[in-house]
Formats: C-alpha cells, structure tokens, sequence
C-alpha cells in the first residue's frame, strides 16, 4: 500500500477515454463528482462505483476507483452486496431513469427502504440515451419518441415520490452543470449514513434536448427553482417575495406582502420533518410550484449493513461461536467403534 | 397362517426395512419419521429417509392431496436409498391410505388408525365404504386397525389435558408401537420429547405416556404374530455420526467452505421450495460472520452475492429452477466478469411452477446452456443428503481456484431426505485457495491469467489495485472495454478452455461392478444411491455391467471417454426426460439410452434393475 | 352462449376443493368476493382473475371464471396485456405481500401509474405462507421468522405510502372477515375507471397469527379503526370523540371537547383531495394514529388501456389506414419484369 | 501501372463491386450507405448491405471506438452477403482509416476526406505520422486524398449556409464521388434530399451542390484512372421490389400474421439493441390495431404478451440475448399452460453484455435449453433480412397450430442488414389456423388434444368455456392441477412429443450443390448467404460439396438425418463456439466438426470457400 497524499479531483480521472456525446449533462456530473469524492479525503479505493446500463452508468468505467459496470437495473443489488461484504467503503450506486425507475424500480424501491449506506445518483434525463431515444418511466405524458410515435400515454413516475413512498432517508434534487449545489449536496449525501438519493436533472442533447430548460434556464431559474435551506422559509422569485403556505391544508404558492400573507405564514424548511412535509415537497408538480432544489429531506435511521452486523457481532459474542468442529457435532451423534 | 390368529410373537433377524408413516398434513408425520431415523441411526443402523408432502401447508383435513408421508430404510448394512415398497405402513386416515397402499409390499405391514375411518374422511378420500372391511385387503396385507385417537384422548383424561390437544399424540402412538415392531429403544425420543415439550408438562407427560402405551400395545396386545430386529451395522466405518439432511449438508458445507477458504461467507437469496431450509440453516450461523441477505427476488438474491464476491466475500446464492431461471442474466455476467461464486441449485420437478415439492433432476441443461452467448460454467452435483456436505465444499475449490461461478445442483429428494453422516474431522478438509496477486501495482493488470487460466481475485476495495470490471467485453489481460473482433474470439475460447482445464485436475472416475464388458450405467446427482444399487446387484448376481457416477458434469470427466469404449452399451438413468443423455451423446458419440423417470420420485432399485435387466438382453 | 341469469355468490364457486389451512383469513376474503363478483351483475366469462404465486395466488382456482395462476410477481404484467387485449373484461390481480411487494414490486409500482383498469386485491399477512414463514415486505421490524432468527431489520413497505409515491388512483384498506365494508369497498373498487388497489388485512394463522389483532381486535376495535367516510370528518374512538387535525402543520390525534377542539377543526374525509391528503392518511403511523379503513383516495384519470386503444382508433381512422398490401408497399419500390 | 499518372478515364464493366464508407458517428455514415443502397437497388442491381456502428450514441469526433462503418454489395446477378473485402473504402477521418484499412482489398480504391487528416485527429487514432504521407499506403491501394469538408464549406458559402451546417455536406461530396465512380444515377438521393430538406432550404441546396460537385469532381479532376459499371441485374425474378432490412421485415411479418389469422396483433416488448427499431417500427401501425406495450423490463413484456395471448391476441415479445435470460421463466410458463406467442430473438454478441451492436448465433442453445424443467420450444430462424418477414409468419403458423410458444431466432447482422425484397402478392401469403372448439361447454375440457397434440385455443373472455390455468402441473384433458406422478411423466411426453411433431410437416430440405458426396454443409439463421455462396463456389469448381440451410432448429427436419448418411463428412459453420453442432453430433452421432467465427461479424465467403477446402482435403 503506498501513501495516501491528499487527492485532487484529477487524481479521480481513469485513463479511459470518456464516450459520450460532446454537450452531454453526464460530463458536468462527472466532474462534480470527481471533486466530490476528492472531497472526501478518503484514499481511491475505499471508493466502489457499482452502476447498471446506460449512457450514464458508464460512469465508472471514467473514475479512477473500483467500478462495476453491472447489468441493467441490478446495480443496487450488488452494491448492498459488495456494502454488507465492505462495510467500510464509501459505495457509489449510479443509475439512470430507465436503469433505476423501469427494470431496476424494485431494486431501488428496497433499498431505499432498507437503507444501505450508498450514495445513488440517479441521472435523470426522462429518456432512454443508450437505445436511442424510447420514453422512459419519467417522459412527460404526452412526449413522442421512437416508440411512442403519437406520444406517451404513461403518468411519469415522480422519484421524490416514489423515494418517499419507499421511506428513503434521504432525498436531494440537483441540476447536472449546477456546481455550487453539486459540491454541498454530494458532501451532504457521504456523510448521511444510510441511502442518500439525489435526482441529478440531466440533460440528454440528442434525445431530449432541452427538457428541463423551464427549470434551468437562467432567465427564468429565479421564478422556477425553489432552493431549500434548512430551517429558512420556502422562498422563491426574482424578488425572494413569492412563497410556500398552507392554505385551506393545501400547499399553495403565495406572494408576501399580499393578500396580507408574511414571512412567517411561509413553510420553513426542516428535512427531518417527516414524511407528511416531505410529501409537500414531492408532490409539488412543475405547473403550478416551482422545482424544489437540495436536500429535500434526511432523516436518520440506522443503515442497514450496520444492523446486520450488528447481530453478526451478537452472535459471535456467544460462548463457541464460530467453532467448525462443535458446529458440525451439533445434533445427536453416535459413534461407531 | 391366518392374520388375526393368537400366537407367541417371534422376533425375527433381518438384513434391513422400509418403514413409512402417512397422515394428514397436520398429523406430525414428518417429526414421526424422523424420531424413527434418529433413534435408528443412533442404534446402529444404515439409513437414508425420504419426506414426501404437499405443496400447500396445511391442506384442509381429510384431503388426498394433504397427505404427508415419510418413508425410510434402515439397514445392518450399507444402504442408499430409502428402499422402494415399504415392509410397514402407518396410515393415519383414510386419504393417506388411498395415497399409500399401492407402494405397500404384497403381505407388508399396515397399520391404520381406525377412529379416523369414519363417514367423512372416508368420503373425502373417496372411499365409497370403509376399505378396513373389505376382506380382500386382509388377504393382501397384514392389517392392524387400531385406536390410536381414542388411546391418545384416554390418556388426554388422565393428565388432564383436552381433547383437542391430547389426539395430537396420536403419532406417538403409532411410534411406540414401531419401535416395538422392531425392537427399538425409546431413549432418544424420550429426551427430545422433553427438550421438546419441557415447559408444559401435561403434554410431556401425554406423549410420553403414548409413546410407551404404544409400544406397551404391541407387547400385550397379541395381534401381532412377528416383530422385527434390525442389527447394528456392523461393516460402518468407525467415527462419530449425525443423521444430516442434504439441505443442512449443504448449509455445513458453505460455513465450512468459508472457513477453509478464510473468507467471510455472504449468502444473497429469496425464498423457495425446497431450497428455502438452507437459508434458514445459513441464518442461525451469524457466529461464524455469515452474513445472510434475505433479497427483493432471485434476480437481487445472485447480484447480491455477486457484489459482495466482488468485495472478496466467499459468496453463494440458493435457490431452485424457476429462481435459476430469473437468475442466468446475472449469472452470465459472473461468468463474462470472472467473478468466483457459487450458485446453487435445488432442482424441483419443472417446467415452470411445476411440482414445487417433488423432486427432479431437470434442470442439467437450463445450467448448461442457459445464458445468452457462449457461457461455460462448472458444475458440480451431490450424490447424497451427506455428500451435499463435500460438494459444497468442492464447488467453492473449483469456484476460488479458477475465479469462475459455479454451479451446484442437488435435488428435492436429496435436500429432504436424510442419512448418517460421518463427521469428518475439521483438519482433514481441503484448504481452499484463489490466486491472488503480490506485484507491483504498476504491473497489475486484472485479467492476466494464471496456469489454470484464471485471473487474481482482488476484493474491491483492496489499496493500489483499483480497476472497473463489467459485463462488456474485456480486452484480454487489461480488462478493458473492447469490441475488437479478435479479442473476442480469444477470449470467448479462453472462456471455455478454462473450464475445460478443470477436467485435468479432477480425480479418476470410480467404476461400480464390472470394468468392462456389456453394460455401462452412468449416472448423476441424486440417483447414486439407487443406481449403485441396482448395479452391485446385478453385478452380484453374474451380470456384465458397471456404473460411473458423475460430480462434475461441467466439465465431464477426463476418462469418461476411455471407460465408456470398455463396454458394448451405454444407459443412462435420469429423473427427467434426457439431458446428461444428450452431452453423453454429443460428446462420444455412443449411442447411449436413456431410462427416463419424470414422476417427482427417486428410482426404485427394482425399477432400475428391471430396466437395466431389459437392457442386457436387448 | 348460455342465457345468463341473475348470477348469486354460490355461482361463482368453482368446483376446485379450496386447499387453504382451516382458520385462514383467505376463506373470508374468497366470500366476500364471490359476492362482489355477484354483485357486478356481469356473466361470467367477463372476469378475468390472474394472480401470481403464494398460498393467496391460488385464489383463481376457486372462483368459477376465467383464471389464471402465473409465475411469481408478475401477475400485473400478465393483467395488463389481457386488459389491453380485451378492454371489455373486469380484470382482477389477486397478489400477497411477498408476490405483490417482494419479487413483484416493480410491476405493482408501474401498473398503478399506467392506471390499467383492474382491481388489485393484496392480501397483506406480512409473512410469506406458501414458503412457510419467511418474512416479507410489510414484516414488522424485528419479527422473527424462519430466516431472521435474531428478527427483521429491514424496514417494512407501506402499501398506502408506496401506491401514493407511484400515484396510484384508487387505494382502499379492508379487513378480511369485515363482510360488510368488503361489499362496499369491492363495488366501489370494480366502479373506479383505474387501477384499484385494495390492501386487504388478511390473517395467516399458521406462521402469523394475530399481526392484525390490534387493529381487528373486537375490543379495541373503536380505538385502533379510523373509517374513512367521504366529507366526514375522521372521527373515530370508543365515544367517536377522537379525531385527527392539523397542529403545527402535522397531522396529529386530538380529542373533540378537549383544549377547544371541536369538530370543526378535524380533517374532513375527501376521497378526491390530492397527494397531499393521501400522504397525511398513508402516513399514519400504527403507533400513534387510528388505522384508516376504508377508501383511502379515488381520483379520476384516464385509464390505460382506454388511451392506448383510442390512439389506435385514431391510426385507424386515418385513410388507407390497415392495408397489408399497402404497408408492403411504402416505400421506395421499383419493378422488374 | 503507376497510380497519380494522368490518363483517359476508362469504364470497366464488372459483375459486383463492394463499397465500405466509414467515419465518425456524427458523419452520417449509415444515411450516405443508405442512399447508395437505394440508388444500386433501384437502380436493378441485386444487394446486401452491412452496417457496423459503435455502442455509444455518438462518441467523442474522432475516436477509434466512435468509428461508424456501411458496406454494401452490389451486383448484376444473385447476391447473398455484403462481401468480403471492400473494393472500394470512403473513409472521413484518420481513425476510420485505422480501423478499416485493413479489410480493403489490394488494389482497392482508397478515397480519404484530408481535410480530417489534422494533428488531433491523427493524434486520436493513435498515428505518429500521417498515414497519408506514407508511400507504402499508395503501394498497396489507389489512394485518393480529397478535400471533402473543403469543398463542402465551399458550397455553403455560396448558398449561405454556415461553415458548421455547411461541413456536414461532406458526406454527400464523398457520395457523389461514388455515384460517379459507379455511374449511378443520382436522382433518388436528389429526390430523398428534397423530401427530407424541403423546408430548409440552405441545407437542401448546399446538400444537393455537394453531391452533384463530388460526381463532378470524379468525372474533371482526372485523378481516376477506372471507372466501373455493375449492370442491371437480369435473372431476376419478375415483380415489385423494395429494400428491405431485417427488423423491418420481422415488424412486416408480425403485421401480416395478425392479418393472416385474424387477431388483432400485440406487442409487448422492452427496447434493447439490436431488437429495438422492431418495437419502433410496430408502434407505428396502430392502423392495424397493433397495441405495443413498451414495458417496465423484459419480464414485463413477455408476460403481458402470454396475457393477450391468453385473451386471444396474436401475441409477440421482441428482444436480444439479455432479454432472453430473462424471459425465460415467463417462456416456461407459456409452454407449460400451452399458449401460442411467439418471442422473438435478434441474437448479439455475449455473453453478458457482450458485444451489444455486433452480430452472433450464440443464444441457440439458450433458447433450446434455457428454462427449468423439461421444456421443449419450437424454433425457427430467419437466413436474410427479406426472409425475416416470412420467419415471422411461420413462427405464428406453429404457435397457432400447435398451441405452443414459438422462438424466432434473428441476429443483428440481419437486423440491421438490408437487401431487395419482392413483395409478396398478399392473397399468395398463408392463413394461419388455430384448434377451436365447438362441442357443447359441459364436454369442454381445455387439455383435450386433437390430432397435432394440440389443445384448443380459446380467448380468455368467452362465454361458458372459462377455466382456470397456471403453471403448476396440470392434469391430462381437464388441466386441473395434479401432483400425480404419472400424469407428471405423461404430460412431460406429450409436451415433448407435440414438439416433435411439427416435424412430420415440415417441407423437405433443399441441398444447395452435391446431392451427395464427400462434404455436407449445415447451416442456419443468418449465415445462409455466405454458406450458400460459398458452397456453389467450391461446388462450381468440381468440389464434392453440398449444404442444407436450417429454418427450423425444433424440431429439427425429418429428413436431416438421411441427408447427412450420404456424404462422408459433416461441418457446422457457426457464428458462436458451437451450438447446432452439438445438436447435430448428438442427434445423429456424427463427428461433425464446426467451424466458428466469434468476432461479431458475418462470415467472409472467401474464409468459408477457404476452410471448407481444407476439411475437403483432411
Ligand atoms: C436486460 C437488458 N435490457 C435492456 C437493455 C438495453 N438498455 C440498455 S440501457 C437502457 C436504458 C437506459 O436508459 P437510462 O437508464 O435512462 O440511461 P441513459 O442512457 O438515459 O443514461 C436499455 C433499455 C440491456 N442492456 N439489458
Ligand atoms: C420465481 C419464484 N421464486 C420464489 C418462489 C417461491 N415462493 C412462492 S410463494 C412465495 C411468497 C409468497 O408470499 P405472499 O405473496 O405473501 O403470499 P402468501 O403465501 O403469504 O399468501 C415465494 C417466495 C416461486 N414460486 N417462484
Ligand atoms: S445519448 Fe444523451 S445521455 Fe447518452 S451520451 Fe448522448 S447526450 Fe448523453
Ligand atoms: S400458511 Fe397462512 S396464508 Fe397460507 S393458507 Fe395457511 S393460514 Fe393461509
Ligand atoms: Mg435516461
Ligand atoms: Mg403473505
């Protein structure tokens, strides 16, 4: 083993040449993520990227730690696996809409409920890259593709949802060329023990150009970015005056100043609040609110490798444990002179 | 010599007997069985056990399909199957007497509990009027229709226990009065009686108080005319024994191979009959830091244990066909990745869904061949309840060796049923190892192969030796992405030379009866017992013939070829429609026949040499 | 074609023996039904069951309909193409907590978002029966069973929580010896243009007995039961004086009388309320809150198989539309003589 | 004579010619191919055509793995494959010229765009030097080094299109370069340029110059010393063409089986390469009452394809190899419950991931084997993209016949390949029956078999005949389950029999070449062209050589075995690492031997022509 000197992000860069479109999302989050993991002072291969198939879960093939390019949708399976055999790596699951939502749904859906101690990027480009170009479980209904040539009639599936459906412990939401965000929300999501999803929006320039520009776009990025902070007010717009209240038990989006609304009828942010406020936060559709962005919310639980192990350490504990010979005479025996 | 007659009771010697109980789900078959297997073992004999129930779990009462049955042979000599026709019958009800008699050997024992014959379970079974009154049955068997119900509730009155909870010790009843049929010690279920029921002392003492009022029955009862005495074995190899099931062999086999391996073992699996037993054995042995991960499905089950291969954990997945099925995506790419694990397969009758708890032997060439692309994978099969113990163990020396997924195949019957199990002693297995790597990180390269043709195995997460693996195809030696067509040629054939190489390292083949001559039989998995069998036999009684029994079907032995030219015909025995057949076949183009079993059971040794018989004079 | 006559419960008994442990919660659920199935007042051959596998999977066998006992946890898949293939059919999907949840989840999960229009009954005993007592999705934490001998420590799914995450448009709770809500729910469930999820509590009474006792338990029943009745207040308890209201923005229990609640501060039961709503009931914790039972939510929106077959109505509409010897032909052809 | 010499142009008239273009990804390689193809085809040449495109979407300019490759043969007479070697190579870059300079034919025409021939660019393909500069190069090739990209910037400025939108015009400069060199006309491309640009008309001006200014550059810049001429093919059959690929004419046939038995066609299906453009092309004829179903995974659609089959619907799954491993639990299912769908298989290079956009015939053994439990499925297997679309009739033909799920095996080289496609007069296609029922609906048992073995097929839905069906076992006629163990071992035979029993239809073999002799040739799928072409090469040349093409691989055709009694030697040319073979030596218990390319490319004629020679002279 040699030294360790403290990494750069360029230390992170494999030798493989990168293979995806010139313009593609995946390169900026490539590169955040590189800093990121340079971030986390911990030497490259305590580092494990496990990702499914896709143009994003090529992704590891580029990062100068352990990687395993899987098979599609698995990837969380083998990273429980590998996470519950090496406890004390820092596991990377990256997956994309159709890999993680489409085939890979229950996979996700388990460990998100049984919360694994990963970090799971979800590169969210509501399409399929890597087959170029069918909808995907998150295309808007509506959306022509190849194989939905008079649009799709499939309701997408929200991952906020769908995480807080499965009881994630975590949930953040980050746009792909965001980097000041990117730098806080990774940071945020190694140091969360337990499932850390993040929704990177990401943007696929062949196939789907352009979806989430309503939200990206700088021109309009003040009216439709909702950044949350914790314990500050849901606060948003080019003049920081519109906001988020209950009104009649239902979020709704208000102007501060009017109708006699003020600062303190506004929701504060507070991502341990539960799954009733995070619900708020999920179910606020592109219409009529605008995007959440961050942490939407993170609650501690124990993570799940370190509950099994946890009882591995019980079990070992107990007087003979572990002791071939007594196991294999632990029934009625006989001899035989 | 009229049934029913008085007389003295004779004891008489012999060589060995088949026994089976049947009843309702509900009735306690299983646990009766196995109290008459450990006792049996325990005194001395040879035995081997096969369990028999339905797939649902406590059908309703009564049924034809309820029926559970546990049949064993025990034996002063060496045995290995659980025999074919039973000698002994108990019948707990009408519908297990419908679904057992045929089986029972012409002038064999029955004993029926009479209180359960009556209007509704006859009806239920099917029986228009009461076959305990038919006259022909007593001309065919010896019949003994007794009250075992009321005896276990008149003994509920003396210990005050109800009705409803004393009937239960009706099997006791039943047991005593076996044991006494055949001259066994009630010792053993005595103490596990109170083990057992230790904390609720009336039904202890009513079912202790059955199984000696049983036993004390056939004493004084006067209406048996010959009781039974089956020596100890006398030609046993010395040592210490426990009876064993093939799936807790299995599960001794995989905590012994992790340590022998000195690797944590990881077991990624979901639920299913009959493979679900060695999750739970797997479960209880957290001490040993077996880590066992119940998964979502099969599919996560194997990527699981992949994943944590890949960390460096000696790592298994259980499961049976429908599971091998969902599974050979992911198995392919252990394969394709060169990831040491094993992938276990308890075969059950198939297709599809299938006969859940039947057992089969159908599932060689779904391991063989089912993957996309060209995939070679080991395979190894156990022989026996014991021997799943020392495949286990095998499968991870192939697997660690030749850092390749391997398959183990056992089977319904071997996982269920049971034998003596000589313990060996710890210091005699095997070590286990897998090449690593002691280089410079500079000159690592993850896909240079060794003289076996394998690559290092490096646990991720090892400092310096970082590199990404996948299901894409590698560039030979440096692992990277490659589409080039010539590398993948290569590697496809090294893919499968490596397997092949497994074969020069495997030990000759054992021939049974003659080494050349007219007839060979070779056989695979969990029909050992009944080939070998049948073969000594025939053999004995002046036939030309031989077996060789395969463990390793990926690759075939290296001598299989040479010993198959010794002999003028070639049969093959399989519990399913012909599948070793077909590589046997292919591979030396003989004209080998099949003898073809598909019912969900073993092969009966008088099957088998009728058949065989049939073929020697063809 | 046979006459059809007014069809009875009786008549929807097939002649299969019903092969469940005496005392299972299955037999109550198999009643209920065959009188729903009744009740439809539809022949027949128009309900189409299809289930997967497990001891609740068997249900087919015993219904004198068309049936179909498929592969493990994959009966929604199988529902769909029937459902697409004939719209016309009442579809049913009878699946446990391990088929449905487990090795299912994924088909669940897009079947309730695609909104096919089928009744879904998930027989929750939160075990696996067939398999003899493992534990399953919805198994509490710590349950200990033949494969967790030291107990659970996978948190367990919520079938409410999950359907709202997938925005399914119906989801409904019974229990399954409460013939009187099972009626209604069941005609309300066949009504639902939709994917109509029923969580039935269903007691196994073999490897689970009792799980639901603190929620059907006569006794307690007052306390521990929340019935949902659309624009009534939640109201529940021994002297109805319990309720459920809004504190602090969290949904909380309070006691109509007591620190100046009155009934007017309570939730008012709205079927159609929105994500919102539906988290607030499917988040309910049993440690805190009631159990709601009946239906949680109904939401009207376009079914499925309803969107698909209009698309090809649409296609075929269009002139020269389904001419085989013109489809050979587009394209460019040239003749050679 | 010396290359670069000035002299009068002359035109040769040649039988074939092959024409590889190869750049970047982003260079429209495969539309420039395509166009050629169209203009050759229409022009009355026979052709095939060989795309070859790299996994990712569009990898990095200039990068040896984002190299886009289209080949094409064209011929005056019968043509089977793409070719071997080009004769002449376009190559837009220096990495292009790396990974294709190889397969150009000495002497071949050379044509580079220079202007790619940069330092980065060189620099990417991992030259030192310009390969340009390099005199050997115009030893061994015709080298002509072109200003494409200039003269395409050229053009725009003159029309007013940017330099960026003006380059991309450089592939129609290269295109109309060949038109010339080919004496081709150019109107279809002008016509395809018109309706493809017509609403921007900068791009169609600028597109339009440059192809007209690449014919013109040929014809003026008196670099060429040959011209070449292929005429129009003569002994063709008489008809109405179209070009046809593999996946479009699969999509065709899945359209036209629906029409043929009357049902409404449904497709349930989950993209994958090379499988996908299937599943596009089917959503596109809604017109039909096609439903497609774009499911959640592979699993997903195959079973709600069983669903609609179960409802009566002419049910279909498209997918590759992957997709295949895990389908099969589902396929076990379908051939247990019995119920007619066909899956279809456009195989691609494993295993694992493997080599996702490149062509293999590795799954066969997959698709026979790859299930639990004895189960047998009818095969059948397309030999050219054309025939693609009368495989997909004949699946269904089977599964509506025999009431049984049917696979088509396709591989990308077909897929994605194109070649002239008479089309069908649609009254001259079969119509496809399926057993009914019309007894009374008390005698109705749904297992109850006619003649074929199969059981009647009756839509989920109709009135009075509903049962109930699953996967467990099912008893003989009424299908109720059953444990029982000999219906297990009869319903086990009759599936296997009804199976083999589509043999007893099948038309007879057509052997191309010797009737009989010294060397028997068997192939499938899509190796059919190269085989053929081959075999009547080595026949035309007084080789004792004959070949058989299987369409069916299960059952296998009756009369193969008697075939292969009459030649002395048997080979199995195979796009994997052996799989017909194994069942072709272990059928008929001949040494055949293979030959097996597993690069992820077609077989070359002249490697065939080649290695058959040398088992003709062992
Ligand atoms: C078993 C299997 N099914 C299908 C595929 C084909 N496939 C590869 S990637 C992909 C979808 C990728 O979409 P997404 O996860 O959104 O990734 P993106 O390319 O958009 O980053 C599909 C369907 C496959 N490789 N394996
Ligand atoms: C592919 C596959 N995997 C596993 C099984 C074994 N299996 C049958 S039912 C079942 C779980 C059933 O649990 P649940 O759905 O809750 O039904 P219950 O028996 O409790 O009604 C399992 C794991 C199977 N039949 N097929
Ligand atoms: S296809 Fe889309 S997602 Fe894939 S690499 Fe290209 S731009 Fe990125
Ligand atoms: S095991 Fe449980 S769920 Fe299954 S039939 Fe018995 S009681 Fe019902
Ligand atoms: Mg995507
Ligand atoms: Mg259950």
């Amino acid at each position: 083993m040699t030294e360790q000197p403290q990494l750069k992000a360029k230390d992170y860069k494999s030798d493989q040449e990168v293979r995806w479109c010139p313009g593609c999302g995946d390169y900026a989050i490539l590169s955040n993520i590189q800093k990121a993991v340079a971030a986390t002072g911990l030497p490259r291969e305590k580092h494990l990227f496990v990702s499914g198939i896709g143009c994003s879960s090529r992704f590891p093939f580029y990062m100068e730690t352990w990687g395993f390019h899987t098979i599609h949708g698995r990837a969380p399976a083998f990273a429980t696996g590998a996470k519950l055999q090496n406890p004390e790596s820092c596991v990377w699951v990256v997956t994309g809409d159709g890999d993680g939502l489409s085939i890979g749904g229950n996979h996700l859906l388990h460990l998100m409920r049984r919360n694994v101690d990963v970090q799971l990027l979800l590169f969210n480009n509501e399409i399929y890259g890597l087959t170029k170009g069918q909808y995907s479980p998150t295309s808007g209904v509506g959306l022509v593709t190849k194989s939905t040539p008079m649009g799709s009639i499939d309701e997408p599936v929200s991952p906020a949802r769908l995480a807080l459906g499965a009881n994630a412990s975590f949930f953040a939401r980050v746009i792909d060329t965001d980097h000041k965000s990117s730098a806080e929300i990774y940071r945020r999501a190694v140091e969360h023990k337990g499932t850390a999803v993040i929704e990177i929006l990401q943007n696929c320039v062949i196939f789907n150009d352009g979806v989430f520009d309503h939200i990206t776009d700088k021109k309009t990025a003040k009216e439709n970015q909702l950044h949350l902070v914790q314990g500050e007010p849901l606060r948003f717009g080019a003049e920081s005056d519109k906001g988020i209240a209950l009104v009649n038990n239902q979020p709704t989006v208000v102007t501060v100043g009017e109708n006699g609304i003020t600062e303190a009828d506004l929701i504060v942010h507070d991502e341990q609040a539960g799954a009733f406020y995070g619900g708020l936060l999920a179910g606020m559709d592109s219409q009529t609110f605008p995007a959440p962005l961050g942490v939407l919310w993170a609650h501690d639980r124990l993570s799940y490798e370190q509950q099994a192990h946890e009882q591995v350490g019980k079990a070992k504990a107990r007087p003979g444990a572990g002791d071939l010979h007594r196991l294999l005479h632990a029934a009625d025996t006989w001899v035989v002179e | 010599m009229g049934i029913g007659e008085r007389m003295t009771i004779q004891k008489t010697s012999i060589d060995s007997a088949v026994v089976r109980f049947a009843g309702d789900s509900g009735d306690g078959m299983q646990l009766t069985g196995g109290q008459f297997s450990s006792t049996s073992a325990w005194f001395g004999n040879d035995l081997a056990t096969l369990p028999d129930y339905p797939a649902e779990i406590r059908a309703p009462k009564g049924t034809l399909f309820g029926v559970s049955g546990f049949q064993l042979q025990f034996a002063a000599q060496d045995i290995r199957t659980p025999g074919d026709q039973p000698d002994a019958l108990v019948v707990m009800n009408p519908a297990a007497l419908k679904v057992n008699l045929d089986d029972l050997r012409p002038g064999g024992v029955l004993v029926c509990d009479e209180d359960a014959f009556n209007k509704r379970n006859l009806q239920k079974a099917g029986y228009e009027a009461n076959p305990l009154d038919d006259p022909s049955l007593k001309e065919r068997y010896r019949v003994y229709s007794i009250a075992l119900t009321k005896m276990a509730v008149n003994i509920g009155k003396e210990t005050g226990l109800g009705n409803r909870d004393a009937e239960r010790a009706k099997n006791m009843v039943a047991l005593g009065l076996m044991y006494w049929l055949y001259d066994r010690p009630m010792s053993l279920t005595e103490q596990w009686l109170k083990s057992k029921f230790g904390r609720k002392p009336e039904i202890l003492e009513t079912n202790l108080r059955a199984l000696r009022q049983g036993y004390a029955f056939g004493e004084t009862a006067e209406l048996f005319a010959e009781r039974y005495e089956v020596v100890k074995q006398s030609d046993t190899q010395a040592g210490i024994y426990r009876n064993i099931t093939g799936n807790q062999a299995t599960a001794l086999g995989m905590v012994a191979a992790g340590e022998l391996s000195n690797r944590s073992v990881f077991l990624g699996s979901y639920p299913i009959t009959p493979a679900s037993d060695i999750l739970h054995e797997m479960s209880r042995h957290k001490d040993f830091g077996v880590v066992t991960f119940q998964a979502e499905d099969e599919i996560a089950g194997i990527c699981s244990a992949i994943g944590a291969a890949w960390a460096g954990g000696c790592a298994w997945t259980t499961t049976s066909g429908p599971g091998i099925a969902l599974k050979s995506e992911a198995m392919g790419l252990a394969l394709a990745a060169e990831i040491p694990m094993v992938i276990i397969n308890v075969q059950r009758g198939g297709p599809s869904t299938g006969l859940p708890t039947k057992t089969e032997q159908s599932d060689l060439l779904q391991c063989l061949y089912g993957r996309n692309g060209d995939s070679p994978m080991p395979i190894v099969a156990a022989a026996s309840p014991g021997d799943c113990f020392y495949a286990a163990i095998e499968a991870t020396r192939i697997a660690q060796r030749y850092v390749t997924p391997v398959i183990l195949l056992t089977d319904g019957y071997l996982a269920n049923g049971a034998e003596p199990f000589l313990i060996p002693d710890v210091d005699s297995l095997p070590t286990i190892h897998s090449p690593g790597y002691d280089g410079t990180a500079e000159d690592y390269e993850p896909y240079r192969r060794n003289d076996d043709l394998a690559r290092p195995w490096i646990a991720a997460g090892t400092p310096d030796l970082h590199h990404r693996i996948g299901g894409l195809e590698r560039a030979e030696n440096t692992g990277h992405i490659s589409y080039m067509p010539d590398n993948h040629q290569r590697m496809t054939e090294l893919r499968a030379a490596k397997v092949e190489k497994i074969a020069e390292d495997l030990p000759p083949l054992e021939i049974v009866g003659a080494e050349s001559g007219d007839l060979l039989v070779i056989g695979w998995g969990g029909t050992w017992g009944a080939i070998t069998t049948a073969v000594k036999t025939l053999h004995g009684s002046g036939k030309s013939v031989g077996s060789v029994h395969l463990r390793h079907l990926n690759p075939l032995p290296a001598d299989l070829g040479e010993i198959i030219g010794r002999y003028k015909k070639v049969v093959v025995p399989e519990l399913n429609n012909g599948q070793l057949i077909r590589l046997v076949r292919e591979k030396y183009l003989v004209d080998a026949k099949g003898i073809n079993k598909i019912q969900g059971k073993p092969f009966f040794e008088t099957e088998l040499v009728e058949k065989l018989s049939a073929h020697l004079e063809d």
